[in-house]
């Protein structure tokens, strides 16, 4: 969706169904989650899809000064996403731009539905989502991360969200796009979800698609969610294992 | 969001018994008023209301070094700010991110669908190419600020005028017009379903906007095609609700577009 | 003031008595001014002076945070004076430039001899004026705007403050300079007075005048002020009419 | 603005008496003191001491991009820091806005007075023009910081050495001078009126500044023409008042500059 | 520094009877791990774990400007970020004076060692040169981040590619190679000294680090010269405690160069 | 240390045992220091240096708001040292850089040990060095001057500290290198002592240098301060004599 000139290499994104990676159409990249990576932080998460690769660290629930952040009735999440600079093709200025301070509010908004805030009022949970390494989706693999440290933070949660993204690269449908795949596709569309209720808490899209389109990229997020689900449980089952 | 508590109850009561305190259907938007070419300065304008909500879009060209990885296509940047007269809420400073999410949402509808020709804006490729500013300045926020925000963005759009280009100087005339800004027809209209109490409400008031769930803003062009979606705030959606939203956003942004001519 | 070389159009700015849009040098562009334009704000105005276009809106009195902002003895008023990115020939940048600060000062400077400020302590009052379309005398119809705003809030008011300004061009004293007027002319005088006793609130001065030109300027704006007060009582007379 | 009420009440009941606490006339400045060249790496610099007020101004010049719609002329760059040494009052941080205030009144003494011949200072037309930074620091204000201000900018730049420029390497040689700035013979001073008890004080202490009802700055040229005003602060005048106030700065600019040899 | 008084009381008696709670010797370090190349964009990355402390590097290479006193040489930049996950007292925001004392005592440990040869950066004198960028991430603060960030510094450069230059469209291929960045043998490495009771102690965990008086950054390179230092906090040292602490990093930088061959 | 080309009339920067201001190896520039030179600060004091020349003012002890920024136990010692914008060759912006936050802070490292914190909790000591002229050896003259200015505000302290540099220009060991030597030498030692007990409360060193080096860059440095200590009393007591 960014529109720059096609490079030779990318002049086709699917050949005989295969993509340029080499993965089918509904298959996601590899997918590595860890619970537990900080020492400092009250819960922590570390999660690679591809080669993108992402550490959640969350602090909290505290009480925060200037009190008037806070909330009367439930707590306060606050979600910060940053890339770090070295994390991109062109080095990025360190500090927040508009992109990355649109991604903390809809991260926020798609972890929010699965916390129990009003158990804990007047208090605020903060996430840190820091992008090490960008290759496509990384909003979609910060808030899965996101979800695994705050359950890692013992934070009270209805259940875990997860995120992939579904796209069309050549008009084909196609699950969680890659660097070039994003760039050079006609559309992207991340979608978070719950598990305990399969309700979507983020959804964004951008390229073009008929409505069809649309309706077979959600059955397609929903599958690798399914898969990612399983992955965010095992994280978290692997790290009480080791303590025990 | 200092409404009181019982307010808020008393919106959201009424309409689970499917009535709205302005008298109006679900799906129905207060009246829609345009005035152009407000803005003596700028390359285009519109100042869009919708019922007392607010909105004024100018449209500034000017010349600009393009991307290095777009090295023939001219630049769309579009930003948004709120006055701090358009509601009690509003605090001046650095853009807020409600404006952020504002200007992105609207930027993606016009970006993605190709509205604006952007490989027509190349004056020397790699070196000088035509920049287009959207800015959006929301003057009274009574609700529905994207769907009135996007009107106003597509009217002006629709109205620019290039300014003149001096290659013997390389300087911009800005008071003299070298005809329109190249436009492809495709139209692209945010619509917004507002979710209260499980129903879809479009054009909620700014009182209806404080008790929704959440929202989802579907952008379509003339042809009935997705190019932007945006759900906002912390509620959740089915996929059903999803598609219905995706439904009544083509009907109503092709009434729309019959209704104001775009 | 500005200093461009003058375009040809420009060359004369005066000929046989009439200005380049046809006035006379007494003469002031058409003014237009509501009082009460906006839902939200507490009080509201808007101003035409030509093509300069500006929007006034008044939030308060309120008790605001940090308390330090306040006065213990008399209310604070506030005044923000902003230029939309698209009001002006280049587009301005978004956010407070050192001029638009200064401007804010002396429009806070000049509106607040009308106002009882001693009469609600530790309070502030919000004045926004923005400017969507800009071609001289911004600050002049801003204040002249600003003030009506004020009185549609129905902050307790000594009397109304208008302004205009006077300037030179090609050697001719002339009420309320245009925009090439500005730019090609020798001098400018905006004025500010408050009607309740005739006091000069706002002046300044960038040019280059003898002494008896700046009482020429002066008597000038007076009867530029006076036709002004008469504008902005019949707009807050308007509005109650409406609303009767 | 720590002042006790007992103090400003005293200092107005004094005056009123027609009498200052220092013994000094209402139109009489304290003793001014000049010096000059104290910084190094600057093009020109003047400390004035009015007192105990205390005001440094560098001048630098360097080269930079003209502005489009002046293409041929050089550039005036006017800006004011107070040292947070220089009052209880201040703190660091981004200019307050009685810098602000202070560098543009001073700036516009300076620009339309033309005293700095910007038509000299162009080096390759479109490209290249010299800039002429002028930069105020307040070091301790016991009042009348604007005249200080005013003085020690115009004696600087009487004494503005221009750095060379070297044309083969297109670079600046800051420490090799190539003559002076060009200058007209105007010499504007800026002359500032406190009106305190509807009586008109020349050259305040930071006390007598804190009960003044407002101010006027008067900058007058050689030839006794005005360049540049600006009331200050919330009082009013009468339109007699400003005449009376633009006779007595002719008069004491046209003092200052005899005494200054300005 | 939440630390409580009995906690730090503790530490310092324990040290004063010559032991450390994780009983290691005074001029001991925690384990030492180092991954590379986990940044697929980055032209080089390291991160080092020093016990439980972890410190990401990123080594970025584009081309921009040189600096007009030397326009010939490339430019090196470095900063440093503390991630508000790396301890409950970082906040986010514009980087502290911690993170800006931190990259500018490795910078200098870089640059005045010369390791990074900016005579061979040079694309077209005085137009365009190499810059490298050097980010470090403080991504969890168990103590002692200078020694860690050094050697994360360190390791990313002696891996770092540079990307291609196509000198006919003048762009970069950040995605293809040319070769290593030219680098001298000098393998600058910082060892930190920090004085607790009068006595110095290598790489204290959080705890230790937050009894200690002062630190003391020495880095040397491969031939035992000093090529920077760096007193931090508020404590005092003698000349023979300087002359010691210079001893002391000469060895372990020897130790630690060819433990983790650099 | 800045690494520039060296032109020509710096190539040599000893010639039998001169440096190119005439000075010998040993020897300091000519120093000035005055105390209580400015009327508002509480305390004040300016050095010269040969060509460097700065302003040093304190205000304090004084309670602040927020009060979080004070210490329970002990007061606080606040720094802020700034460039002027026409003291250096090339225009410096202004507000904080990099450089001048790391000064500020080194310099309140090097003050802190001089004054009895502990004996005046929760209040804050201000203080500001300007930077008028600068002609390298900046951040050791401001150190030296404010302690001088610290002294000169009546703030109880244990003994004066002073900084001056050791450097290597030429292979040989010089102590306070002015702006060419600094420019094109190879290392420099900024080093504060503080009197009362000879150790030192600030080192910096960059460039290039052997053990044997420093020791004897370490030598000289001392020399330097007990001649500054001697500069610095004279200051305090010239004031008082004034005064008597």
């Amino acid at each position: 969706m960014m529109g720059g000139t096609r490079p030779d290499k990318y002049k086709k994104l699917v050949v005989k169904g295969k993509r340029i990676d080499g993965r089918k159409l509904d298959e996601m990249r590899p997918v590595i989650i860890k619970a537990g990576v900080l020492d400092q932080a009250d819960g922590s998460a570390y999660i690679e899809v591809g080669s993108t690769k992402i550490l959640a660290g969350v602090f909290g629930p505290k009480v925060l000064h200037p009190k008037r952040l806070l909330d009367e009735d439930k707590a306060v999440l606050d979600v910060s996403y940053a890339m770090l600079p070295f994390s991109t093709s062109e080095r990025a200025r360190p500090g927040p731009s508009r992109r990355s301070k649109e991604i903390s509010k809809v991260a926020k908004n798609a972890l929010e539905p699965s916390i129990f805030l009003e158990e804990a009022p007047q208090v605020m949970i903060s996430l840190q989502l820091d992008v090490i390494s960008a290759d496509a989706g990384t909003r979609a693999a910060a808030i899965t991360a996101g979800s695994v440290a705050l359950a890692d933070a013992g934070i009270p949660m209805k259940g875990l969200v997860s995120a992939c993204a579904a796209g069309k690269i050549d008009g084909n449908i196609a699950l969680d796009l890659c660097g070039p795949e994003d760039n050079f596709g006609e559309a992207d569309m991340p979608v978070a979800m719950l598990s305990s209720n399969n309700e979507i808490t983020l959804l964004q899209f951008d390229g073009d698609m008929t409505k069809d389109e649309v309706s077979k990229s959600l059955e397609l997020v929903r599958k690798g969610n399914e898969y990612l689900w399983s992955k965010q449980e095992e994280a978290l089952r692997g790290k009480y294992k080791e303590v025990d | 969001m200092s409404m009181l508590v019982q307010n808020m109850q008393y919106i959201k009561k009424r309409i689970a018994q499917g009535e709205r305190l302005d008298g109006r259907g679900f799906l129905e938007f207060r009246d829609i008023t345009v005035e152009n070419g407000i803005i003596s300065k700028a390359e285009a304008s519109a100042r869009v209301h919708i019922g007392k909500t607010d909105v004024v879009v100018g449209v500034k060209i000017d010349t600009g070094t393009p991307f290095p990885d777009s090295p023939d296509d001219g630049i769309i940047m579009c930003g948004a700010e709120f006055s701090s007269i358009a509601s009690p809420d509003f605090e001046n400073g650095p853009p807020g991110i409600d404006s952020i999410e504002l200007s992105r949402v609207i930027d993606r509808g016009i970006r993605e669908s190709h509205l604006i020709s952007t490989e027509k804006l190349c004056i020397t490729p790699g070196e000088k190419v035509w920049m287009v500013f959207i800015d959006i300045h929301i003057l009274n926020d009574a609700g529905n600020l994207l769907d009135a925000a996007g009107l106003a963005a597509l009217i002006a759009l629709k109205n620019a005028k290039m300014p003149k280009y001096d290659s013997k100087t390389e300087c911009v005339i800005h008071d003299e017009s070298d005809g329109n800004l190249p436009l492809s027809d495709v139209s692209p209209v945010p619509v917004t379903l507002y979710k209260i109490n499980g129903e879809f409400l479009l054009d909620p008031s700014w009182e209806e906007k404080a008790v929704s769930d959440c929202q989802i803003t579907v952008t379509t062009t003339k042809d009935g095609n997705i190019t932007a979606m945006q759900k906002s705030e912390s509620g959740t959606m089915s996929d059903k609700e999803v598609m219905k939203a995706i439904d009544l956003s083509v009907k109503e942004g092709a009434k729309l577009r019959k209704k104001l001519k775009l």
